[in-house]
C-alpha cells in the first residue's frame, strides 16, 4: 500500500476521531474540547498539505494516479455473475490532492474561526463534533474510488449539513430549513442512485475504473439513451447537492445555520462536492448529457444572480451568489471546460469562504444583525474585515489580478468555444447568460460592499419591533446577544476570527495559481488538471455535420491541446492493471475530437472572453456606483418603476411557493387520501366481511343454541336433577345410614325368607 | 297351652328379639347420643340372652364363655363410647347426633 | 442445541408457573435469565455455524446432513392410515443461512422484549408465561424443517399473541386482537391444505414414503409426477403457490392484507409491538423464502413481477400513509409496512443481490423497528399520549433520548453508515439488475424520499422548535435556574433511565456496526442465497 | 318349687325386661330411660339365672348395673344440665324406625315360630356352672381371656385419655 494512501486514510479518519471524542465527551473536556477539534484538523491539514506537496509539487505529473481498495462485501459465487465482491477503495490523483488540501485547510480555518464566533453557545462542543463528521464525510467523497462509497459519503455530508443547518433547532425556521435541505438533497440522490443502478446493473461493479473500462470496451448492454440517462441521473445528485436549478431552493434557507457553517459547507466544500462528482463521472457523460448539464448551469447562474440583486439579508446575497457561481462551475463542466470548472471550484471555495467568514464577522460585531439595510459605515470600525471582504468581493466579481478572474474567464472562454463547436444558435445562449450573470455579480457585490461598509450607519433606522423580534429570535440560542445595544460595541473581531479572513483573502490573489494574471492556463492548476478522455463512443454525437466546417482545421491546430489528454489517457492505461488500457486509448482516439475542439476553441476565445467579461464586470460595478454611491438612480424609485420584476426577484422567482403549492401540498393530499382509503376502504372491506360473518354467525348460533345445544342441555339437566335427588340421601347423619342399612338387611331377610319358604 | 306353660328356647329367643328390635329402634331414631348408647347396650343384652339360651339347651360351655366376653367388651365399649360422647359434646357443644353430620363432607 | 434454544423459554415458563404470582421480580428475572441463556445459545450457534454449507435443499444423498447444520431429526408421529399408507411426521430441526440470522434476531429481540416488559404490572405471571410460550414458538418456526412442525409452531405462536394483545393491550384491544387472530388464522388454514397436498405429492428419497420434510420438498425430483401438486398439475401448483403466498403475505403484511398491523401495534403494549415488528413480520417473508419459492420455483418465476408490484405498493403506500398519521406509533407501524415492502421487492428480484438485500433488510428491520417501538414506548410511558402534535422542542430537554431517536429515525430512513441503508441499497441493486423488476425498482425509489419525509417531519414536530401550547408536559424552571419539562404523573427519570438504555444501546451499536461492516451477517447468508437463486435459476437466469 | 310358679316368675321377669326396654326406648326423658335401663339389666340377669348361668347373671349385675349404667348416668349428667328436669331427646325418622321395629320383630318371631322346632340335646346345663367356667377360662379359653383383659386395660386407658379435659395443645 502506497505511503500516500496510508496518509490519506489517516487524514480521512482523523476528523471522525474528533467527532467521536467530542460527541461523547465534550461536556467533560475543558473549553468543551474545541482545542481537540482544531488540533485534529490542524494535523489533518498538515498531512494533506504534505500529500499536496508530494503529489503536485514533487511529482509534477498530470497523469499521477495511485489507487488501493479492499473487499467490503463479498457476495460469494453469484449465479449468472460469478464471484462478486463490492470493494471500497481510495484513489489519489492531482484533483484529489488539491481537494484534500483545500477541504482540510478551509475546515481548519472554520474551526479556528468558530472558536471565536460560537463562543458561549450552549451546544459549543456538539458544534465542533458536527464539524468533525462533516469534514470526515467530505474527505470521504474526495477520496472514494467508487460510486457506492461516494453515494454513502454523499448522504453523510447531507446528514451533517442537516445537523448543522438545524444547529439552532429551537428556531422553527432553522428546523424547517434543515428538513428542506435534507429532502431536496434526497430528491437529487434518488436520481444519482438510479444512475448508479443503471451502471451497476450492466457491469456488477461500482468502481469508477472498471465501469470506465467496461464502457470504453463497449460492454454497455442497454441502448445509448440509457447511458445518457445514467449521466443525467448521476448529475441529479449534483443538482441536489450543488443547489442547481431546480433544486436550488434549499441553499438560501440553509443560511439559518451558523455563519461559519455556511462558509464551510454551503459555500466552499459540500456544495462544491456536486461539481467534484460531475468531474469524477465526466468521462461517461454523453454529449447530450453534457448539454443538459451546461444549460442547467447557465440557468442556475443567471437566475441566482438576478435574485441576489434584491436580497437584503447579507448572507442570502452571498448564498445566491454561491448558487450562481456553482452554476458557473456546472456550466463549465457542461461545456467541457473541465479544468476551468474545477479551477473555479477551488478559487471560489477560498474567496467565498472568505466572504462568508467576513459576513460572519460583521454579523457577530453587529450582534446578529443580518439585514444590510441597517448596516453601513463599518469601514473604519472593522478595517481588517473590510479589506479582506473587499478583496474577496473583487475576486468574486472577477476583476483582474484576482483568482476568480482567471477561473471565471477560463469557463467563459470554454463556453464560447463550446458554442462555436456545437455550431452556434441556441448554444450561444450559454456564454451570453454567463456574461450577463458576471455583470449582475459585479453589481450586487458592489451594492453589498457599499451598503455594508460605506455610507453612514443606519442601525438606528431599523424599526424597533422588527429588531426586537429579531433580537429575541436569536436570544434563544445565543449567549452573548443579550449584552450591550447595537449602537456601541461594533468593533473589530478577535484574532482567531481575523486570521482565517487574512489567509483566505491571500489565497484569492492570482499568483497563488498562475504567474500570469490574465491566463490561468499558464498556472500549475490547469496543467495538473487535464480534461480526461471520455469513454463513451461518439455514436449519436451530431458532430458529423459540423465536421465539415471546422473539425479538420481544428484538429490540425489543436494537436498540442490534444496531447495532454492523450498523454493522460496513455498514462492512465499503464497505471491501470488489466487490459482495458488499450481500449481506453482506442476509445479516446476518436472520442476526444469534440473535447479537442472545445479546448482549442476555448484557447482561441480566451482573450475575447477576457475582454467581454471585463467590460461586463466594469459595467456592473459602475452601475452599482451609479445607483448606490452617486445616487444618480434611486434604487427605491427603480424598484417601484419595475415593481413586477422587482418582486419577482425579491421572492426568488416564487420557487418556494411553487413547490409548496405543488409537491408538498400534493404529496400531503395524496397521503391523506391514501390513509383515508386505508382506514375506510381497505379496512372497511375487512370489517364489512367481519360483520357479514357475524350476522351469519348469529343465525347459526340461534339454531345451535335452541336445537343442538337444547339436547345437550336436556341430558345435562336430567343428570343434574337425579344427582340432586340422590344427594339428599347423603345427609352425613349416621343414623340415616343405619336406617338404610337395616332396610337393606330387612330386604335381604325377606328375600331369604321367601327363598326359604317357597 | 302346653307351649306356654313349658318354658322353651323360643321364649328366650322372643325376648331377645324384642330387645334387639328396641335397641335398633333407639339407635335409629334417638338424637341423644346417650340414648343411642343405651340402644347398643340393649342389643348386646339381646345377644347375650341368645348365647346363654342356646348354650343351655345345647349343653356346651361355648355360649357361656362368649357371653362372658361380650359383657367385658360391652364394658370397654361403654367406656370408650362415653369418652367419645363427651369429646363430641366438647367440640359440638351438643350430643345431638343429627347435628353431627360432618360425614357429609 | 436447537431443541434447547427452542424450548428454553417454555422451561422458564414452567418455572414461572411454580413461582407464586406475588413474586413479580422473581418472575421477571427468571424470564430474563431464560432470554439471556437463549442469547448465549444463539451466539454459540452463530460461532459454530459454517457459512460454507448452503442449506435450502438436501445435501448429497438426499439427506439434510452436509447441507443443513445443527440438524436434529427423529421420528415424531407415525400413524397408519390404512388406505393412505402411513403418516410420518418428524421432529426435524436445522439451520441454514436463511434461518441463522433470524434465530439470532429472535434471541436478541426476545431478550430486549423481556427488558421492556419490566414495566408490565398487570398479571405479571400470566404475562410472562405467555411471553415465553411466544418466544419458544417463534424460535421454533425459524428452525423447523418439517412442514408439519413448522405449522404447529406457527399456530402455537398465534395464541399467546392473541392474549398478549387482548389482555395487556390498549383501550381497543379486543378488536385488534381478534382482527389479528382471524387474519392470521385465515392464512394458516390455507397453509394447512397446501401442506397436506404437498405431503401426498412428495416422497422422501431416503425412506421412500411420504414426508413433510421441507428439505425433501425443495427438490423437484422428489415430487410424484401426477400427484395433486406434482409437476404435471400446473393449475393446482399455481393455486397452491398463491394460497400459500397469501398465507404468508398476511403476516408480512402485504398491501391488501395489512390493516391488522396498525391496529395491533397501536393497541399492543410496547414489548409486544417490539416482538410483533421485530420477529413476527419476518416470519411471513421467511416462510416465502423457505417454503413458497423453493417449492414452486416455476410459479415464483411467473409471479416475480406481481410480487414486485405488491412490494412497490407496500413501499410507497406505506410511506404515504405514515406521512398522514397523527399517532406516532401508527406512523411507525406504517413505516414498517413500507420497509417490509423492500423485502418483498428484493425477493421479487430473484437474483442474489436482491435476495441478500431482502434477507439483510429483514434482520435490520427487526433491529431498527424494535428500536423505534421502544422509543415510542419510552415517550408514551412518560406522556401517556402518542399524538405527535402534543410534543415539540423535546431535544432541548431530553438530549439523550433525542440523540437515540435521531439515530433510530435516520437508520429507518436508510442513512448510509447505518445498517438499514445497505439492505435497501442491495434490494434496489437487485431489483434494478433484474430486467423483470427494473421498472418497479425505478418507481419504488420514490419510497426513499417519502420515507425521509415522514420521518424527518415527525422528528421536527416532536423534538425541534419550541414547546407547543397544548403540549403533553409543562415547562418548569428548576432550582438551577434552567428550564426543565415535567410530565404529569411521571416520577421516573426524565431522560432515558438505565433499563431503557440497556434495551436501546445494544440495538444502536448493532445498527451502526452492521452499517459499517455488514459481513458478519451477510457472510452467513450469501452462500444459502446463491444456492436458493440456483434452485430458482433455470427459469430466472434465462431471463437475465 | 312347682312348675307353675317357675313359669309365672319367668313370665314376670320377661315382662319386666321387655317393658323396661320398651320404656328405655320410647320415653323422651334421658334420665328415665337410663333408670329403666337398670330394670332391663336386672330382668336380663334374672333370665340368665333361669338359664342356669348364675355367674353370668352376677357379672351382668356387677358390670352393667355397677359400671356401665353409672357411666351412662355420668354421661347424661356431663352432657345435659341435670337441674332442669325432663331432658327431652328428640327423635328423627320415627316412621321408618317404627316400621322397621315392627317389621324386624315380626319377621324374627315369624321365623322363629314357623321355621322349625328346636330339639334340645339330652345333656342340658344343670345347676351351677361357676366351677366349669373357671376350668374353661384357665384351660381352653385362656388366650381369649388374656386378650380380653389386655383389651379392657387398653380401653380404660384410652377412655381416660379421650375423656381428659385439658388436652395438651388446646
Amino acid at each position: 500500500m502506497h505511503s500516500l494512501i496510508q496518509l490519506s486514510i489517516v487524514v480521512l479518519l482523523l476528523p471522525l476521531l474528533s467527532f467521536v471524542i467530542l460527541i461523547f465527551f465534550n461536556r467533560r473536556l475543558p473549553r468543551r474540547g474545541d482545542f481537540i477539534g482544531v488540533g485534529i484538523l490542524g494535523t489533518a491539514f498538515a498531512i494533506s498539505a504534505y500529500i499536496f506537496w508530494s503529489v503536485i509539487v514533487q511529482t509534477y505529473d498530470p497523469a499521477f494516479r495511485i489507487a488501493w481498495d479492499f473487499t467490503w462485501i463479498d457476495l460469494g459465487n453469484v449465479p449468472g455473475v460469478g464471484p462478486l465482491q463490492i470493494k471500497m477503495g481510495i484513489v489519489i490523483d492531482n484533483l484529489t490532492a488539491i481537494m484534500l488540501a483545500m477541504v482540510t485547510l478551509i475546515s481548519l480555518l472554520v474551526h479556528l474561526y468558530s472558536t471565536g464566533y460560537m463562543a458561549g453557545d450552549k451546544n459549543y462542543g456538539r458544534y465542533f463534533a458536527f464539524l468533525g463528521i462533516f469534514t470526515f464525510s467530505m474527505l470521504g467523497i474526495v477520496l472514494s474510488d467508487n460510486l457506492f462509497a461516494i453515494y454513502i459519503f454523499w448522504e453523510l455530508v447531507g446528514l451533517s449539513s442537516y445537523l448543522l443547518i438545524g444547529f439552532f433547532f429551537e428556531k422553527q425556521s432553522a428546523a424547517d430549513a434543515q428538513k428542506k435541505a435534507f429532502l431536496a438533497n434526497r430528491v437529487g440522490d434518488i436520481g444519482m442512485w438510479l444512475g448508479i443502478l443503471i451502471l451497476y446493473s450492466q457491469f456488477h461493479t461500482f468502481s469508477f475504473e472498471q465501469i470506465y473500462a467496461n464502457l470504453a470496451a463497449g460492454k454497455f448492454g442497454l441502448s445509448h439513451g440509457w447511458l445518457t440517462a445514467a449521466g443525467i441521473l448521476l448529475f441529479m445528485g449534483c443538482v441536489g447537492k450543488s443547489a442547481q436549478f431546480p433544486l436550488h431552493v434549499w441553499l438560501p434557507d440553509a443560511m439559518e445555520g451558523p455563519t461559519p457553517v455556511s462558509a464551510l459547507i454551503h459555500a466552499a466544500t459540500m456544495v462544491a462536492a456536486g461539481v467534484y462528482f460531475v468531474a469524477r463521472i465526466f468521462v461517461l457523460l454523453t454529449p447530450d448529457a453534457l448539454h443538459v448539464i451546461a444549460f442547467t448551469g447557465a440557468c442556475t447562474a443567471f437566475m441566482a444572480a438576478t435574485i441576489a440583486i434584491t436580497q437584503n439579508d447579507i448572507k442570502r446575497v452571498l448564498a445566491y451568489s454561491t448558487v450562481s457561481q456553482l452554476g458557473y462551475m456546472v456550466l463549465g463542466l457542461g461545456v467541457g471546460a473541465y479544468s476551468a470548472a474545477l479551477f473555479h471550484l477551488v478559487t471560489h471555495a477560498f474567496f467565498k469562504a472568505c466572504l462568508f467568514l467576513g459576513s460572519g464577522a460583521i454579523i457577530h460585531a453587529m450582534h446578529h444583525e443580518q439585514d444590510m439595510r441597517w448596516m453601513g459605515d463599518l469601514r473604519k470600525k472593522m478595517p481588517w474585515t473590510f479589506a479582506t471582504f473587499t478583496l474577496a468581493t473583487l475576486a468574486l466579481a472577477g476583476l483582474p489580478l484576482t483568482s476568480g478572474f482567471m477561473s471565471k474567464d477560463a469557463i467563459l472562454a470554454g463556453a464560447i468555444g463550446f458554442a462555436k463547436v456545437e455550431g452556434g444558435g441556441i448554444y450561444y445562449l450559454i456564454p451570453v447568460l454567463g456574461f450577463f450573470s458576471a455583470m449582475l455579480t459585479a453589481f450586487y457585490m458592489g451594492r453589498q460592499i457599499w451598503l455594508v461598509f460605506f455610507g453612514e450607519s443606519r442601525t438606528h433606522l431599523k424599526p424597533a419591533d422588527d429588531h426586537h423580534q429579531d433580537h429575541h429570535a436569536h436570544a434563544s440560542h445565543d449567549a452573548h446577544s443579550d449584552d450591550h445595544h447595537e449602537e456601541h460595541g461594533v468593533h473589530e473581531v478577535s484574532w482567531n476570527m481575523r486570521a482565517p479572513l487574512v489567509i483566505l483573502a491571500a489565497l484569492s490573489i492570482f499568483f497563488v495559481y498562475s504567474p500570469d494574471p490574465l491566463d490561468g492556463g499558464k498556472g500549475w492548476f490547469m496543467k495538473m488538471i487535464q480534461t480526461p478522455a471520455t469513454v463513451v463512443g461518439e455514436a449519436n454525437h451530431q458532430i458529423g455535420d459540423l465536421r465539415t466546417a471546422s473539425v479538420t482545421s481544428a484538429l490540425a491546430e489543436v494537436v498540442p491541446a490534444v496531447e495532454a489528454p492523450a498523454v493522460e489517457a496513455g498514462a492512465h492505461g499503464e497505471a491501470q492493471k488489466g487490459g482495458h488500457g488499450e481500449a481506453q486509448k482506442g476509445a479516446h482516439t476518436y472520442s476526444d475530437v469534440r473535447q479537442a475542439e472545445i479546448v482549442h476553441a476555448g484557447h482561441a476565445a480566451h482573450f475575447t472572453a477576457i475582454y467581454i467579461s471585463s467590460i461586463m464586470v466594469l459595467l456592473g460595478i459602475t452601475l452599482a456606483f451609479v445607483v448606490y454611491v452617486f445616487n444618480i438612480i434611486d434604487p427605491e424609485k427603480t424598484a417601484i418603476a419595475i415593481r413586477p420584476l422587482y418582486l419577482f426577484s425579491l421572492n426568488k422567482w416564487y420557487w418556494d411557493e411553487i413547490y409548496e403549492a405543488t409537491f408538498i401540498k400534493g404529496s400531503m393530499l395524496i397521503a391523506n387520501i391514501l390513509s383515508w382509503f386505508d382506514t375506510h376502504i381497505v379496512d372497511g372491506i375487512v370489517n364489512g366481511v367481519a360483520t357479514l360473518v357475524r350476522k351469519f354467525a348469529y343465525l347459526n348460533d340461534g339454531f345451535d343454541r335452541n336445537i343442538v345445544d337444547g339436547m345437550v342441555n336436556f341430558t345435562a339437566f336430567t343428570v343434574n336433577t337425579t344427582g340432586a335427588m340422590l344427594r339428599k340421601l347423603q345427609t352425613g347423619k349416621v343414623q340415616t345410614y343405619v336406617v338404610m342399612l337395616l332396610l337393606a338387611v330387612f330386604g335381604y331377610f325377606v328375600f331369604y325368607l321367601t327363598r326359604l319358604i317357597y | 297351652m302346653e307351649q306356654l306353660t313349658t318354658i322353651g328356647l323360643n321364649h328366650y329367643l322372643t325376648i331377645s328379639a324384642f330387645l334387639l328390635g328396641f335397641g335398633l329402634f333407639a339407635v335409629m331414631t334417638r338424637k341423644n347420643a346417650i340414648v343411642v348408647l343405651m340402644g347398643v347396650e340393649l342389643i348386646l343384652n339381646a345377644a347375650n340372652i341368645n348365647f346363654l339360651a342356646f348354650s343351655k339347651y345345647n349343653g356346651g360351655m361355648e355360649g357361656v364363655m362368649f357371653a362372658l366376653f361380650v359383657i367385658v367388651i360391652a364394658a370397654a365399649e361403654a367406656a370408650i363410647a362415653l369418652a367419645i360422647v363427651i369429646n363430641i359434646y366438647k367440640i359440638f357443644k351438643s350430643v345431638d347426633v343429627s347435628s353431627i353430620d360432618t360425614l357429609k363432607e | 442445541m436447537l431443541s434447547l434454544i427452542v424450548f428454553l423459554p417454555i422451561i422458564a415458563g414452567l418455572v414461572i408457573l411454580a413461582v407464586p404470582s406475588s413474586q413479580k421480580q422473581i418472575i421477571r428475572i427468571v424470564s430474563l435469565l431464560a432470554a439471556l441463556a437463549q442469547g448465549v445459545l444463539a451466539v454459540l450457534i452463530w460461532r459454530g455455524y459454517d457459512p460454507a454449507l448452503p442449506g435450502i435443499t438436501a445435501g448429497p444423498g438426499g439427506s439434510p446432513l452436509g447441507s443443513f447444520q445443527f440438524v436434529e431429526k427423529i421420528p415424531w408421529i407415525s400413524l397408519h392410515l390404512g388406505g393412505f399408507g402411513s403418516l410420518n411426521i418428524e421432529y426435524f430441526l436445522g439451520v441454514d443461512g436463511i434461518s441463522i440470522t433470524m434465530v439470532i434476531l429472535t434471541a436478541l429481540i426476545s431478550a430486549i422484549g423481556v427488558l421492556s416488559s419490566w414495566t408490565i404490572q398487570k398479571q405479571v405471571k400470566g404475562y410472562f408465561i405467555l411471553y415465553n410460550l411466544l418466544a419458544s414458538a417463534m424460535m421454533g418456526c425459524f428452525v423447523a424443517l418439517d412442514f408439519f412442525l413448522f405449522y404447529v409452531f406457527w399456530e402455537v405462536m398465534l395464541l399467546p399473541m392473541y392474549f398478549l394483545i387482548g389482555i395487556w393491550g390498549g383501550p381497543n384491544r379486543e378488536y385488534a386482537a381478534i382482527k389479528f387472530f382471524l387474519y392470521t388464522l385465515f392464512g394458516s388454514v390455507f397453509m394447512l391444505l397446501v401442506m397436506i397436498g404437498l405431503y401426498f405429492s412428495v416422497l422422501d428419497p431416503v425412506t421412500g414414503n411420504h414426508t413433510f420434510s421441507l428439505v425433501a420438498m425443495a427438490t423437484q425430483s422428489n415430487y410424484i409426477k401426477d400427484a395433486i401438486l406434482g409437476p404435471d398439475n400446473v393449475f393446482w401448483r399455481y393455486v397452491a403457490f398463491i394460497v400459500l403466498f397469501i398465507g404468508f403475505a398476511i403476516k408480512v403484511p402485504m398491501f391488501p392484507f395489512h390493516t391488522w398491523l396498525p391496529d395491533a401495534h397501536v393497541e399492543a403494549p410496547t414489548p409486544i409491538s417490539v416482538i410483533l415488528a421485530g420477529v413476527l413480520l419476518k416470519l411471513g417473508t421467511y416462510g416465502m423464502i423457505r417454503i413458497n419459492f423453493p417449492l414452486f420455483p416455476e410459479v415464483f418465476h411467473a409471479g416475480m413481477y406481481v410480487i414486485g408490484i405488491f412490494g412497490a405498493i407496500n413501499i410507497i403506500y406505506g410511506a404515504f400513509c405514515a406521512l398522514a398519521q397523527k399517532d406516532l406509533k401508527k406512523m411507525v407501524a406504517y413505516s414498517s409496512i413500507s420497509h417490509m415492502g423492500y423485502v418483498l421487492l428484493g425477493l421479487s428480484a430473484g437474483n442474489s443481490e436482491g435476495m441478500v438485500g431482502a434477507l439483510y433488510q429483514m434482520f435490520n428491520h427487526g433491529t431498527i423497528t424494535a428500536m423505534l417501538f421502544l422509543l415510542v414506548g419510552v415517550i408514551y410511558d412518560r406522556a401517556h399520549t402518542r399524538q405527535i402534535e402534543k410534543f415539540g422542542g423535546l431535544a432541548s430537554y431530553m438530549p439523550v433520548y433525542a440523540a437515540v431517536v435521531t439515530v433510530a429515525w435516520f437508520a429507518s430512513l436508510g442513512l448510509p453508515g447505518l445498517s438499514g441503508f445497505i439492505s435497501e441499497a442491495f434490494v434496489f441493486v437487485g431489483a434494478f439488475s433484474s430486467v423483470t423488476t427494473r421498472p418497479i425498482a425505478m418507481v419504488s425509489v420514490l419510497g426513499i424520499v417519502f420515507g425521509a419525509a415522514y420521518l424527518l417531519w415527525s422528528l421536527q414536530r416532536m423534538f425541534l422548535g419550541q414547546r407547543k401550547q397544548d403540549a403533553a408536559y409543562d415547562l418548569v424552571v428548576g432550582e438551577d435556574g434552567h428550564e426543565h419539562i415535567h410530565f404529569h404523573d411521571w416520577h421516573g427519570k426524565l431522560d432515558l433511565d438505565g433499563r431503557e438504555l440497556a434495551m436501546l444501546v445494544p440495538l444502536v451499536v448493532i445498527t451502526i456496526f452492521l452499517g459499517i461492516y455488514p459481513m458478519p451477517v451477510l457472510g452467513m447468508i450469501t452462500t444459502s442465497i446463491n444456492k436458493l437463486v440456483q434452485v430458482l435459476s433455470p427459469v430466472v437466469l434465462s431471463q437475465m | 318349687m312347682s312348675n307353675t310358679t317357675y313359669t309365672v316368675i319367668f313370665y314376670l321377669f320377661a315382662a319386666i325386661t321387655v317393658c323396661s326396654a320398651a320404656f328405655v326406648v320410647f320415653t323422651r326423658n334421658v334420665i328415665y330411660s337410663a333408670f329403666s335401663l337398670l330394670f332391663t339389666f336386672f330382668g336380663a340377669a334374672a333370665l340368665y339365672v333361669f338359664l342356669s348361668a348364675d355367674f353370668i347373671a352376677v357379672t351382668q349385675v356387677v358390670v352393667y348395673v355397677g359400671g356401665i349404667l353409672v357411666l351412662l348416668l355420668f354421661g347424661v349428667m356431663f352432657t345435659n344440665s341435670i337441674m332442669q328436669t325432663g331432658q327431652k331427646s328428640e327423635v328423627l325418622h320415627i316412621i321408618p324406625g317404627t316400621l322397621l321395629l315392627i317389621a324386624m320383630i315380626g319377621a324374627m318371631l315369624y321365623t322363629i315360630y314357623t321355621t322349625h322346632t328346636w330339639m334340645p340335646s339330652e345333656t342340658m346345663l344343670q345347676g351351677s356352672i361357676v366351677e366349669r367356667i373357671g376350668f374353661e377360662t384357665m384351660s381352653r379359653y385362656v388366650l381369649p381371656f388374656e386378650m380380653v383383659s389386655i383389651l379392657l386395660l387398653a380401653a380404660l386407658i384410652g377412655a381416660a385419655f379421650l375423656a381428659r379435659f385439658d388436652k395438651p395443645g388446646k
